[in-house]
């Protein structure tokens, strides 16, 4: 056992963050570390500038045009990413779809998608959620009966994000309702440009729109855009769910946010002195540096037994509930620690090229929409109470 | 002790409960905020036609001779119902300080025209980097003549831009956080001098920052003595934290009725959620907490009017305290338990939830609430007020 | 609305301060007021006092030695005798069988005990619980088969408070196992002196014998010590567990140990400093204080329902909740204020005569005990799992 | 970076926990309680004879070799078997200043018979009033010639009474907070001048306070550098704080564990209470806390042997902080989800609360140590080293 770096690991950490320092545009590490707005053309710069150096899919086996590293390796990748300022991947084609593709899908499929999505040409999205299937996903009703080489799809998703920027759609569809809900179901990969897609934004509490609704009115997918077996999609949505399991609890995104933090609270004042010396505040920064100075040895000891070549199990659902706990408490404390100028709502202020008045100082305007918005994280991706009960039965056994 | 309402009370709660469910609706509020209306006429006149606005104001002012417990049930109904009107504002906040500061001529000017919803006052005393400080006052009022002259910023100036006068806090004397010094001026909205930018609040109540580049206003302009409004500024600020404290209980109740109703009615797994005991929990520990809360409301609404000044102070930390963070479990809670539908716009659970979180920022939120509660009691309830320094007793 | 207390309930306080400064005995207060042990001797010394002076049985109807009290007088006759630190009341003949008695008791019954209640003649205590039998109480095995004019009763109860010290226990047993398991319970009051009986100490955690195991073995009841009908016990036991709702949450005691607490922390140094001018520490204080204070609020809300003829409904499960979270935070506290004065164990120094030395100051040695005593409070009684249950079931309708 | 423990390492935990569990029970321990036994002779004659009380010494000193890791792994099996050695005190802490401190000829002397169990060392260190503050030495050592004479108290000298030798910290310079001019010093057990009072902690280690009543010692029982121990005495706590860490670890597991089970078994309602989802909810999150106190556990015993300082402190207050907040959560839960059963002596589940209470307040409980955590960062690692005053700079 030694928690120590090794030196090749540390060797590596070095060239990736000579890399980030000498390609990561400035204005859009701005932009992540200053809470503004990214929109989907951020997304794709930096994409592409990791697609041209053959780091873009860490997670993928090297034929694929993955990068082949060990998951010590991708978590330093991710730390150092976050730490610079660098946009997160949009996780939808390459560690969501991508993987299922590549573990279920056909050659052809392979060959159709997978370079599409290393070249970010093809932005992905996800439909799973429905109105009525949230927590309890398998109840999903989205039809899709077969007519001759098409199946047609019917019905409704939700919580979809960034559907408003996507060309495709990874999406469970009901093609059956013989027997178990969990045996009807089929993975599709659907073209957001075919007819009969409807796509209506949800505005959330912040006043963003970053997720939406979709329509399918009699959509003709074509029969080779199904992956793996018919009535088998369940399988292909539960191995994406445990896919990726290291980078769910943000640990990396925390750490540059704990950062940004201690900033605020060294500029902000209480009694004349920097907020960060009041005994309380400081109390509070201090339990959330130690959580996820805790919660970082927990990821990587997670990643670790993945290098042994033991799959991280249920347990790794600790990761999801302790990580997004601490995003949370994160938010709340910049929120708290600007006090009254949390209060000024200026969405403009988050853009690109607001060189207009703040109210407050400049680094407030974003962060009461970033308490609000970071709610999310406790109900997305399984919310944690299913994430508790997954442990409960999966670990537990109770 | 009694906590039974009178049947003046109970028909007051009624009434205001009755004119606000029939003329106010939540799409009303959306349709306001998308079109940046800071507050509905139409629906301030309907308040004033039913005797509310006068609800704090003594018979002799022309008011209904309420209490703290009447701006209680007056709030809870506007906290429940969403509204975005400028109670707080023209009513507790401005309209506090001239009910119980103002010379009988300015009251006679200007109170009928506040309860009668002719006239929108609004109180100018929050400064930029006062953080949680209330006492701090930087404006500067100078003598000229028999004139002053203000000069100083303002900010968060709540429903400031449909204010047609200010009630502006300013330094005569002494330094930012000196408790003597300070005095009170009604500053007309049209006045020379007087700039300003309005903005939003996150949860759609509309401010304003104020900027005073040399006002001038005349001596009939001071409200009150005279470098003496700290206590007034004390008294009618800890009146309008009962008030936001019973607005929060009424958000809160809103709140955790939408919640169990949802539970109740939300399907997954073949059955409403609310049949998980991990779900049912949490419903009850939001019910503790919002009847914790009410309990302080109805503390704080029942001794903001009492003569014991140290002891209203301590009541109304405490309320605020209790509520504040009430507010954010009760709020954080139902939009979990609402999942998704929670976050969006198009519900109100999350309109509730960004008030309930403004209301723990206004005037100080639950931690800065506790030390103040902390340290008061330490040496007495007047150990917020400074004592005077030698550097500014000139006069 | 008034919350500020009437002229009639200002006099009746300073009467109760009045009678209480005059007549409880001042080695008897500090054993309370500095957490000794009592004995049953001190207990019933102060019983017979308050006996003396008809302020005994405060919510007894007037005709069986009541006081005819109001709910608000009642709260502040025991708020007054929390802070002056008189001893509790010893609540198992007074508030539990003594209310039941009155209610569904014969003429006999009542006549028989409800005097020698009154006069500490007898100590009662509760047969309840039983091993298999803890949250779920209706399932429980304890059996009395009728045999002429006896009850035979054969079983095993437990968690039975004082049972070394009691003359009579009133016992939920099983009369029937037919139908629905609450049915067929009866409420039986038992002669603790009847051959057949055993008491087995349970020590408890903090090394302190307060509550025992009890066998019952062939043992002699007259059916005349049945309470209500046979088969219809459960009625009696629901009405006791809702009886005498307002003092479950102890806030008179709490108010005088959060004093207490203070009292510690003004002497406890921290830094060169009282640990009461910590900020940390004050704002513990702070926050249980506030806490404790808006219960208040709450029992008197309930209180003052009770005498507007409004009996308190489940929602009094509240005050159990909170009210034991507060006594446990207190404690707790308590335990920190004197860091690590927590550790020596010395219960001699909690009795009544030692003079030897103590280890750090003389009010740290009960302290950990107390903090380990304690969490019974959200156990006994329903635990407040169960009390959210309630709450749930019968408060939200969920 | 490398979390998989060696094959020696998986052996010595295999080896502890194998004699543990033949030679200790839980119904030994409760006759220890109940007799007023410090330790069991013939336990520590077992792990001595297993080569366990020589695991952190260097092989040159006829130890094992071991580091921090394997400190851990030992802890954790004393801890989860609720042993009542004097493990800490005598190998980790007295031990500790030895292996680190001392000159060649008295570690020859002082280290076989530690290692091979016939002697036992304990570490008088605190003092009464310190409170949480480990700088601070109030006992006096003056010259006397040659030799020194040692006034003061010692409080809660953990296995005292059955130890043979002290290493006693006293202030031959300075005041009793400076960091400079503490020096230890072996004390025979049965020294003239020395008197004790011996008691039980709450949860049955057995404790000292110890009086130095002008106790002579020679130039000879000096351990380290005259002036200098305060680094050394850090440390050695350090290492002790962290091998803490790591028997609470094992006592999280085995209750979690034994918590988990009893949800199995115990039958109400008509079927395992593992069933109700808010105990479900509760177990899992033992379960996440737990497992944040393991990482903590595992970092503090990776970084005790580092020779970065300051990252070792921060490291160590780190890991007491997270254990101790753990410890305090998974014990609670552990006692409320037994229900009455937790509350008894009888179970082992009281006997594991109750240590993990100590191990919380052993050295600093979570609350201090997030201060010293956050107040160690503010200002770099060495921080809490007070600088010298002029006053005491004599030599």
């Amino acid at each position: 056992m030694d928690l120590n770096y090794t030196k090749e690991e540390t060797a590596f950490r070095g060239e990736v963050r000579e890399f980030i320092r000498g390609h990561l545009p400035g204005d859009l590490s701005r932009k992540v570390l200053e809470h503004k707005r990214l929109g989907k053309e951020d997304y794709v710069r930096w994409q592409k500038i990791l697609f041209e150096k053959g780091w873009l899919a860490a997670g993928w086996p090297v034929e694929y045009g993955g990068t082949g590293w060990s998951a010590i390796q991708r978590f330093i990748f991710e730390d150092e990413s976050a730490a610079a300022g660098a946009p997160r991947l949009t996780p939808f084609g390459l560690h969501m779809v991508g993987p299922v593709i590549i573990a279920f899908g056909t050659d052809h499929q392979k060959k159709q998608y997978l370079p599409r999505i290393l070249s970010s040409e093809d932005w992905w999205c996800q439909g799973y959620s429905e109105p009525g299937s949230g927590s309890d996903l398998a109840s999903l009703k989205t039809r899709a009966e077969r007519k001759g080489d098409k199946y047609i799809v019917n019905g409704q998703k939700t919580w979809n994000t960034h559907g408003q920027w996507a060309d495709m759609c990874f999406c469970l569809v009901r093609t059956s309702s013989e027997g178990k809900k969990q045996d009807g179901i089929s993975f599709l990969l659907i073209d957001m440009h075919s007819p009969g897609i409807t796509v209506r934004p949800i505005i959330t509490l912040e006043g963003e729109h970053e997720v939406n609704e979709i329509w399918f009115e009699n959509v003709e997918v074509p029969v080779q855009n199904l992956v793996g077996d018919e009535n088998r999609g369940w399988t292909c949505a539960k191995f994406l769910l445990s896919h990726e399991r290291t980078g769910i609890a943000g640990v990396g995104a925390s750490k540059r946010e704990l950062h940004y933090l201690k900033h605020i609270a060294t500029q902000e004042q209480e009694g004349g002195k920097p907020l960060m010396e009041d005994p309380l505040f400081r109390d509070r920064v201090a339990k959330v540096e130690i959580d996820l100075m805790a919660l970082e040895i927990t990821c990587l000891r997670v990643a670790s037994a993945d290098r042994d070549g033991k799959a991280p199990g249920p347990e790794a659902s600790i990761l999801k509930i302790k990580g997004t706990e601490i995003q949370q408490e994160l938010t709340e404390l910049m929120m708290d620690a600007v006090g009254p100028y949390a209060l000024p709502h200026l969405p403009m202020a988050w853009g690109d090229h607001w060189i207009g008045a703040h109210v407050g100082p400049d680094y407030a305007a974003p962060l009461a929409a970033r308490y609000f918005n970071y709610r999310k994280t406790t109900i997305y991706g399984g919310s944690n109470e299913i994430q508790r009960n997954i442990i409960a039965q999966m670990v537990l056994g109770l | 002790m009694d906590f039974s309402l009178t049947e003046e009370q109970t028909m007051l709660k009624d009434s205001v409960n009755r004119f606000l469910g029939k003329n106010f609706s939540f799409e009303q509020r959306r349709k306001m905020l998308a079109d940046r209306q800071p507050m509905s006429t139409q629906l301030w006149q309907g308040l004033a036609e039913l005797g509310v606005l006068g609800v704090p104001f003594s018979p002799e002012d022309g008011g209904y001779g309420g209490g703290g417990v009447e701006t209680m049930l007056v709030m809870e109904a506007l906290g429940c119902n969403l509204t975005l009107e400028p109670y707080l504002a023209t009513v507790v906040l401005a309209g506090g300080c001239v009910a119980r500061g103002a010379a009988d001529w300015q009251k006679k000017i200007l109170l009928p025209k506040i309860i009668d919803g002719s006239m929108i006052l609004a109180f100018a005393h929050s400064e930029p980097n006062a953080r949680f400080d209330l006492g701090h006052v930087g404006t500067r009022a100078t003598r000229d003549g028999n004139n002053f002259v203000l000069e100083g910023e303002k900010t968060l100036v709540l429903h400031g831009s449909v204010a047609d006068k200010f009630i502006v806090s300013a330094r005569t004397a002494g330094d930012p956080g000196d408790a003597r010094g300070v005095t009170l001026f009604i500053v007309e909205a049209d006045e020379e001098n007087l700039g300003g930018q309005e903005y939003p609040l996150f949860e759609g109540t509309r401010a304003l920052d104020l900027q005073l580049a040399g006002v001038k206003v005349g001596p009939e302009s001071v409200v009150g003595t005279l470098d003496q409004a700290m206590p007034l500024i004390d008294t009618v600020l800890d009146r309008a934290m009962a008030a936001l404290c019973a607005e929060a209980v009424g958000i809160m109740d809103a709140l955790h009725a939408t919640t169990v109703d949802y539970l109740k009615t939300r399907q997954q797994f073949g059955q409403p959620i609310g049949r998980f005991q991990a779900l049912q929990h949490r419903a009850v520990d939001m019910l503790v907490q919002l009847e914790q809360a009410r309990s302080m409301a109805l503390l704080a609404a029942s001794k903001v009017d009492s003569s014991d000044v140290s002891e209203r102070r301590r009541v109304v930390a405490a309320a605020k305290e209790m509520t504040g963070r009430a507010g954010r479990y009760v709020g954080q809670q139902a939009i979990q338990l609402h999942g998704g539908m929670g976050m969006t716009d198009e519900l109100n659970v999350s309109h509730y939830f960004k008030r309930l979180t403004a209301i723990d920022v206004l005037f100080g939120n639950a931690a800065s609430q506790r030390t103040r509660f902390a340290t008061m009691k330490e040496s007495g309830a007047t150990a917020q007020m400074k004592p005077p320094r030698k550097s500014w007793v000139k006069i």
